[in-house]
């Protein structure tokens, strides 16, 4: 029981303990504040004493300083926080924007810079190859595709390809998404890709090789291409090596052609080749060339060669004839154009995006029906959602929830598949272990094709060299310098990151690119070296469209309808005309920091609805028309300087807001562009009027 | 007190209000026909529901939810106590011969709802002007002088 | 009507335009710097209407201090947020103060009604429905700086005051926009 | 000195319905009996310096003695329900800074555990710590606020000063920590809005001796004099039995001795790993519940410390708190210890990101329900005192 | 005719001075209340803002002068000079200088203490015709508290008039010994709170009461009008305080000239101060703990004092 005193003195009062008992067993402590025999006060000479004793607390205090602050001489430092009238600090004009580009090794410097300090619009820095879309909706609505397309080249190297199959998580972190609907980006690359074509021979432009150093690249797929397309602007000589008899890697082999036409693959990579990279197809390293061989003639060698073969679930029967992995059939499919599934029955496992390209392309080579199995949910499947819902438009049956139990054969060739069901994926610490039901269920099929997963193929590639890899046939690889344990050495690509998306790969080749190009000049590689930001947007909640106007809502792909597309491998979506493109990339709010892009972020956080803002949206006549705040109604809460997305909305320190008519409250444009470096009170001009009296 | 135990003494103490009992988001909830409102009341108030801490009610469309939030000092819990009033006929009995808190706390949902309390000594509208017309909490409510949110998509 | 309303009226009618002058100044000089407040203290704001006479900001220096009988008072402060229910009193405490009076909305709930503008059926929406006002002051709650400093306002806007009825002095002014500077007062 | 001498003055005690400083009305009326009613009505409020905001109180008075004292309010009803059903989750917040304007604080916090309780977030420790110390800070403040205007209600305008001064204190800490000094959009659902700025806590630990010694000043100056010590005791007595049947709660049932502080005894946050104590009265009049709210601002200084020492670096929001919160349908109710009493916020969602009803369960105004019981056969005099003790805000009492 | 030219100019600087008095006053109160509340009072006008209370009393002169509709119209006007008068009249008896006081009559005190509570009737006719009610209870309160407060005001300078054998105050400060002081302490104490409470100070301000009765009997007053109330506040605060120094104190003691008047003026200075001081420190009393404190406290506290002077005169 702490009794404090209640002068400050630290003697006990003796006020009684626990004057009212409380009904409940527990033991409470608590003070009673009723000082009814602390020594009368009642008393003649106590209420005297209590008289002076107060009159010597006034007199104390008044001989004491004063607080008083003289205001309109000597001004309180406000907060440096303090809310005061809310100010912008600049407004989008028509004006240039800037165009994030540089070349690669000090890429991600710019990157890293323009990140802390709050200037990367979200869909450069959600990018994991930080391409710079809004130049290229800034370039596209001007009406300078061929820019667009060489801006996006740069780091997204086949904007044509990446244009077609890119997961888009720029679109995801759009702005746009709060507003009504994302800009549609990667339309755009393929549109700026189809511009192009018309200019491509007049602008192709030969890369100068200006060092004599020399690279190898082995593997001529996403990651691989963006490494050697680095390493030749920087003026070394690539080479690159494929086994295939076409190059591409994995947009070859393993991307349906109904999503990546075959023409567009191979355009993009002859550009490439036009400019100065030496590719050549049907040579294997290990196989054909020993890599020793390679490391004598090259300077350097950067291993790209990706995943090559599927992993599949060993439950009982999984030898059995019909049973395959997603990337041989893949394989066939998009090389033969026949997977050896017409007229049959496919169950597919596994729930990602390889999955679903599985069950399109058995679709579209001859399978009579075709279902997904997999054990996630419905709403948690790792695919991304439009694939599936496109797949499910053309008809394929998924069945999630469900686990791979037993592949049932008849006389050795698969009958069936029996299911069980799955209640949970991950355990509470987030790792993978399945926590089956008790439920089962049966499938006829034909065949099954696993697409659980996948990995690489490196032991005939590294024999003979210094490199080792480990018990799962993984190559051991730095996941920031993507340096082997040889130093002449790199890798990058899915070799090192795993299944990923093809424009993750890029990023890594980029990154290799700049490990080689400072080992090729002696550089240190950590040194300066930036780690990539990964910025967290968040998914902005989408907006309700129904009240949105059309000419605001995304423009929307032209698409073939479902039951024309699972005919064939033709493509599915069927691009924008000149028109769509331009409105769509006129939507660009151009995110840039510390101005104002009209997002109207701010407008629809107010809760006194106090902010009005409008935009034109029309192409070459982007603007923002009307920033008006009714600083009548702002309850200076801050909650919308705490949304701007820009931090060009800001609380000043300005607290003097005297007006003799209400209409001058409304702060237009003008007047919330208006400087107030100088009315924020500060202390500098302070008199020392308080302590001259004091002295008197 | 956990809500468990709460239920467990409930049914000990009061059979028949132990199928009105269910618990939603960690609070216990006692869902009544208003007929029994007062009976059930008291037998809370007996159980140990000594505080009377809110009366409050929910437009729900057709049937007003009233809601009364009890709280034990002994158990150091609290339950609530709801039942639907038909929108026609807003008529409920009133808790203030129980808890004289109820009195303010009738007297406004009586304001802001229109709901007629039974034996309510004082019934008359609180927060706003005697001379108002309409009950502004009920969803329906409408009145010119009101400027309604610009609506943002 | 007061009796300075009609020495003003006299002296208007009569031609005396220096001693009118004279006694204009004079006049506005004693108003302006004796604006007793009625605090119409009724929400959020009352607390820095509060605070703005004690310790640290100290309305007294500027001779403005607050006194509850609008009989005694030259400037209402309206400080908080008005409703139907009570724009009435208010409207009736305005009517008992003496001639000559002004009026100072302070903070956007006297100004607009400002965060209850919208959607709220029992709040005015700003106190210039009911009262003439003089000077509005934005904040929610303003400091009780930016109260002093509407108290310089006004007094500039006293400056153009009359005792004659229905006349206007002739005074270098414009209307202040905010942040023009230090307004006001001499420091001791 | 009695005015039923005087038989001019009669009132009508009905209906007034012009909302006065001053009644102007004088009828003289005769009792059903024949005698005549000897009663003057004085109608207090709604704009009058010791109502503590717009409170009116229709007093009947014999003399001095109040023989019926009826508030009536809702002058400050602004429909912060109503609005509330319009905005959405995040945008209510700044809504809830004005209706306890004393305590912005405790209103943010209610309200934010109903939402977090609705949609399921769990609040990063760090935050629940800063919540404490803001929380307990306030406290400070609005105790600060409760006991200096009941000093100025004595007439003890100095000691209201003195008091302002400690407020005035914590109010700058508020102003450095999210830059506004009354309402402060500082507890949000999911945490809290802002990071503390460098050498906040070492500030306060600076100043809390301070605070003790002029605190210490003031309880000397004001409840050790004996004036003020009879204007208090024996004031406005409320029973326990009573405090509880009328729903009474923080320092005006703790001054009746009815130990129940939700801190303690239906504890919520971090406050079990605080050692602090609950001061209890025993007469329930308004000397105790005024001794209440000093001692409490004593534990609360106490509180402030240890959550200073206690409090660890960390996150002060909840991850993936989205901007527009839509929870899943249903009602939640979560009250905090106010310093008022137990200030509860019940919401209703249907899904939508905006509350299907939201309702403030407002302790003041559960305790102004007492004052025509307490006021009664007290003088005049004593009504500001009683008024005073019961320490409405009536943003709160009227939302 | 000269007797009426001389009345009207006494009146007149009789009045003058009330209102040097009422300005002084009011500015002396502002800056020390300011101090004692940590803030610096009025500094805008003049050094130290001394010329504050000018523009205030300007400012009331040419506000409107309200007649409520429901007041008594005669009375209600006549009410503020109805209070000024006396306490304009008490000044006569008060000895400025050494051995001089505008009129120096041998019942001095007696005329001291009896003028200035015919105000009452002031207070209470102001309260009562305003037609209001909370100007009506701050006039029966005031009425019942200056009434209550007459009789141990008066007892306690019967202390001094015993020891000095007259009652005229000029003579009182020229018989003056420094331990009257001790001895008449008692009486000193009684006479301060009770002149307090007859002035309606801090802490005795129950009539005015701000926080109860907005303020008391002149809450319906306003311009000029209400300034005369403040004036005769602040005139009797000053009688007040030259009186007690002058019985209680000594005055000049004796001695002449500016040296004299200077003397006198500080001690009624710090009188004023004290009254000011004590009146910003305390809370304010309630009626019934006023009555207690006149009858149960004060009274016997001068009849004490008697008693002390009775049994010291005749050791003298």
């Amino acid at each position: 029981m702490a009794v404090r005193s209640n002068d400050g003195s630290g003697a006990p009062p003796n006020g009684h303990i626990g004057a009212l008992e409380h009904e409940s067993d527990s033991v409470l402590l608590h003070i009673n504040v009723s000082d009814e025999d602390r020594g009368g006060v009642g008393g003649f000479v106590d209420s005297w004493k209590s008289v002076f004793a107060g009159m010597k607390i006034t007199a104390v205090r008044a001989m004491g300083p004063t607080k008083t602050v003289q205001y309109p001489h000597e001004k309180y430092a406000v907060s440096p926080r303090w809310r005061g009238a809310l100010a912008l600090k600049g407004v989008l004009g028509r004006d240039e924007i800037p165009i994030i580009r540089d070349e690669s090794p000090v890429y991600n410097a710019v990157i890293r810079d323009l990140y802390d300090r709050e200037r990367l619009p979200p869909c450069v820095g959600n990018c994991p190859a930080n391409v710079d879309a809004r130049g290229q909706n800034y370039y596209l609505a001007e009406g300078m595709t061929a820019e667009a397309y060489e801006l996006v080249r740069e780091r997204n190297i086949m904007p044509g390809v990446l244009g077609r199959i890119c997961h888009h998580p720029c679109e995801s972190a759009c702005r746009r998404n709060y507003y009504d609907e994302p800009m549609a980006i990667r339309p755009l690359h393929r549109f700026a890709y189809e511009e192009y074509a018309d200019v491509r021979e007049e602008r192709v432009k030969v890369f100068e090789q200006t060092r004599d150093q020399q690279v190898a690249v082995i593997g001529s797929g996403p990651s691989g291409l963006a490494a050697a397309f680095d390493l030749m602007a920087l003026g070394y000589r690539v080479v690159v090596y494929e086994k295939e008899r076409a190059p591409g890697g994995a947009l070859f082999s393993g991307v349906p052609s109904y999503r990546l036409p075959r023409d567009v693959l191979s355009t993009e990579i002859n550009g490439l080749v036009d400019m100065g990279l030496d590719l050549r197809v049907g040579i294997e390293i290990g196989k054909d060339v020993p890599i020793d061989h390679l490391l004598g003639e090259f300077d350097a060698v950067l291993i790209a060669g990706g995943l090559q073969t599927s992993r599949i679930i060993p439950v009982p029967g999984h030898d059995a004839d019909g049973v395959r992995g997603a990337l041989d059939f893949l394989k066939d499919a998009n090389w033969k154009g026949d997977a050896g599934v017409k007229g049959k029955r496919v169950l597919v496992i596994g729930g990602g995006n390889v999955a679903v390209d599985v069950a399109r392309c058995a679709l579209r080579t001859g399978a009579t029906e075709v279902r997904l199995a997999c054990l996630e949910g419905d709403d948690e499947m790792p695919c991304h959602p439009w694939e599936i819902e496109e797949a499910v438009d053309e008809g394929v049956i998924a069945m999630c929830s469900m686990g791979p139990h037993e592949v049932l054969t008849t006389d050795g060739v698969v009958s069936g598949m029996k299911m069980r069901e799955c209640l949970s994926v991950f355990d509470e610490m987030g790792r993978f272990a399945p926590n089956y039901g008790e439920d089962y269920a049966e499938v006829e099929c034909e065949t099954v094709v696993f697409a659980t997963g996948t990995a690489p193929v490196l032991h005939d590639l590294v024999a003979g060299s210094d490199l080792v890899l480990n018990e799962r046939g993984i190559l051991p690889v730095d996941g920031t310098l993507f340096t082997t344990v040889m130093p002449n050495v790199f890798a990058c690509g899915e070799v090192v990151t795993g299944p990923g998306s093809a424009i993750g790969s890029i990023a890594t080749g980029h990154e290799a690119a700049t490990s080689i190009h400072r080992y090729l000049s002696g550089a240190s590689l950590s040194e300066n070296r930036t780690d990539r930001p990964v910025p967290v947007y968040e998914n902005y909640q989408p907006a309700r469209l129904d009240g949105v106007e059309e000419s605001r809502k995304r423009v929307k792909m032209p698409m073939a309808r479902p039951e024309d597309r699972r005919k064939d491998f033709r493509q599915v979506e069927t691009g924008f005309t000149h028109l769509e493109a331009v409105n769509e990339a006129a939507r660009c709010l151009r995110c840039q920091s510390e101005v104002c892009v009209g997002c109207t972020f701010c407008a629809r956080t107010c809760p006194d609805y106090a902010i009005q803002v409008q935009r034109v949206d029309d192409p070459g006549q982007r603007a923002i028309t009307r920033y008006d705040l009714d600083l009548s109604k702002c309850s200076f809460c801050g909650l919308c300087a705490e949304q701007c997305p820009t931090n060009a909305l800001t609380h000043t320190g300005q607290y003097e807001l005297s007006f003799f008519h209400r209409d001058l409250m409304v702060f237009d444009h003008d007047e919330m562009l208006r400087d107030c470096g100088g009315t924020r009170a500060t202390g500098a001009d302070a008199h020392t009027q308080a302590d001259a009296e004091e002295a008197s | 007190m956990k809500i468990n135990e709460l239920r467990e003494h409930l049914c000990a103490q009061y059979p028949d209000l132990c199928p009105l009992f269910s618990i939603e988001f960690g609070d216990g909830v006692l869902l009544v026909e208003c007929g029994q409102l007062l009976g059930a009341a008291s037998d809370l108030r007996d159980l140990g529901f000594d505080r009377l801490g809110m009366v409050t009610a929910v437009d729900r469309g057709e049937t007003f939810e009233m809601v009364y939030r009890l709280t034990s000092r002994s158990m150091s819990a609290g339950i609530f106590l709801k039942c639907e009033v038909p929108r026609d006929n807003p008529v409920i009995q009133s808790l203030t011969s129980l808890w004289p808190a109820a009195n303010w706390h009738e007297r406004e949902v009586y304001d802001m709802f229109g709901i007629e309390f039974e034996g309510h000594p004082d019934m008359r509208r609180i927060l706003l002007p005697p001379e108002w017309e309409g009950y502004p909490l009920r969803k329906d409510y409408e009145d010119e002088r009101i400027i309604h949110r610009p609506d943002y998509i | 009507m007061a009796l300075v309303d009609k020495l003003g009226a006299a002296l208007d009618s009569s031609g005396g335009g220096i001693i009118l002058t004279t006694v204009d100044s004079l006049a506005d000089w004693a108003r302006g710097k004796s604006l007793w407040s009625m605090p119409m203290g009724t929400a959020c704001c009352a607390m820095e209407l509060i605070a703005g006479s004690f310790s640290k900001f100290d309305f007294d220096r500027h001779g403005t201090f607050p006194r509850p009988d609008p009989r005694h008072v030259d400037v209402m402060i309206v400080a908080g947020t008005i409703t139907r229910k009570m724009a009435p009193a208010v409207k009736r405490i305005y009517e008992q103060m003496a001639e000559p009076k002004w009026v100072i909305a302070m903070g956007n709930c006297a100004v607009s009604g400002g965060i209850f503008y919208y959607d709220s059926y029992s709040v005015i929406r700003g106190v210039d429905e009911i009262l003439p006002v003089d000077v509005y002051i934005a904040g929610c709650p303003p400091r009780p700086e930016s109260m002093q400093d509407a108290v310089f306002q006004l007094r500039e806007k006293i400056a153009t005051e009359s005792i004659a009825p229905g006349k206007k002095r002739e005074v270098e002014f414009s209307l202040p926009m905010p942040g023009a500077g230090v307004r006001g007062g001499d420091a001791e | 000195m009695n005015a039923s001498s005087i038989d001019r003055i009669t009132s009508d005690a009905g209906e007034v319905d012009a909302v006065t400083l001053k009644i102007t009305e004088r009828t003289k009326k005769i009792a059903t009996d024949g005698t005549p009613v000897d009663e003057l009505v004085v109608n207090v409020g709604p704009s009058h310096p010791s109502t503590h905001g717009v409170c009116r109180v229709i007093t009947h008075v014999d003399g001095e003695i109040v023989t019926k004292a009826e508030p009536v309010i809702g002058y400050l009803h602004r429909g912060v329900e109503k609005i509330a059903e319009n905005r959405t989750y995040l945008q209510v917040v700044p809504l809830t800074d004005r209706l306890d304007y004393v305590g912005s604080m405790y209103t943010n916090w209610a309200y934010s555990r109903s939402v977090e309780r609705l949609a399921g977030i769990r609040v990063p420790e760090r935050a629940e710590y800063l919540r404490v110390i803001t929380c307990e800070m306030q406290r400070m403040a609005s105790h600060m606020m409760s006991l200096g205007s009941t000093s100025g209600d004595s007439g003890a305008t100095t000691a209201f000063i003195y008091s302002f001064d400690i407020r005035e204190r914590v109010i700058e800490f508020f102003e450095d920590l999210c830059g506004s000094r009354l309402t402060y959009n500082y507890v949000r659902p999911g945490g809290v809005s802002m990071e503390v700025p460098d050498g906040w806590f070492d500030d306060i630990l600076a100043w809390l001796p301070i605070a003790r010694q002029s605190l210490s000043e003031l309880d000397r100056l004001f409840f050790g004099n004996h004036i003020a010590r009879g204007r208090l005791k024996g004031i406005g007595v409320l029973s326990a039995e009573d405090a509880v049947s009328w729903g009474a709660s923080g320092p005006v049932a703790r001054g009746s001795g009815v130990n129940w502080d939700l801190r303690k005894h239906d504890t919520y946050s971090v406050y079990p790993r605080f050692d602090f104590d609950v001061p209890i009265g025993s007469n329930g009049d308004a000397y105790d519940r005024a001794r209440c709210r000093l001692f409490e601002v004593y534990e609360s200084m106490r509180i402030i410390e240890q959550a200073i020492e206690q409090i660890e670096p960390g996150p002060i929001k909840a991850d993936g708190i989205p901007r527009l919160i839509a929870p899943r349908p249903g009602d939640a109710y979560d009250h905090i210890e106010s310093a008022r009493g137990s200030l509860g916020v019940y919401l209703v969602s249907d899904g939508s990101p905006r509350p299907y009803r939201m309702k403030v369960r407002s302790p003041a105004f559960c305790n102004l329900a007492l004052l025509p019981m307490l006021a009664e056969g007290h003088t005049l005099s004593d009504l500001v005192i009683v008024l005073g003790s019961l320490d409405p805000v009536f943003g709160e009492v009227d939302r | 005719m000269t007797g009426y030219v001389g009345g009207l100019v006494f009146g007149l600087s009789g009045g003058m001075v009330i209102a040097l008095a009422a300005l002084f006053g009011v500015w002396w109160e502002r800056k020390v209340a300011g101090r004692i509340q940590m803030r610096l009072g009025p500094t805008e006008i003049g050094p130290a803002g001394v010329f504050q209370a000018l523009a205030d009393t300007i400012k009331l002169l040419l506000k409107e002068d309200i007649t409520p509709r429901q007041a008594d119209k005669k009375l209600f006007r006549v009410a503020p000079f109805l209070v000024f008068t006396p306490i304009a009249m008490s000044l006569v008896v008060i000895p400025f200088a050494n051995g001089w006081a505008p009129l120096d009559t041998s019942v001095g005190m007696l005329f001291y203490l009896a003028v200035p509570a015919v105000s009452v009737i002031g207070i209470l006719i102001a309260g009562f015709s305003s037609g209001n009610t909370y100007a009506t209870l701050g006039g029966i309160r005031g009425a019942a508290q200056m009434i209550s407060y007459e009789l141990p005001r008066t007892l306690s300078v019967l202390a001094i008039a015993i020891l000095a054998g007259t009652l005229a105050p000029v003579e009182v400060m020229a018989r003056y010994e420094w331990w009257w002081f001790p001895v008449s302490l008692l009486g000193f104490i009684v006479f301060f709170i009770s002149s307090v409470a007859e002035l309606n100070r801090a802490p005795f301000n129950i009539p005015e009461a701000d926080s109860e009765l907005v303020a008391g009997y002149f809450a319906d007053y306003s311009g000029i009008r209400w300034a005369i109330f403040m004036m005769s506040e602040y005139g009797g605060i000053v009688a007040t305080s030259y009186f007690g120094a002058a019985i209680f104190l000594g005055g000049s003691q004796g001695i002449g000239g500016v040296l004299g008047v200077l003397l006198i003026f500080l001690k009624a200075i710090l009188l004023i101060t004290v009254i000011i001081w004590v009146g910003w420190t305390f809370p304010r009393f309630r009626s019934d703990q006023l009555l207690t404190l006149a009858w149960k406290v004060l009274t016997p506290m001068a009849l004490v004092q008697i008693v002390i002077v009775g049994v010291i005169i005749p050791w003298l």
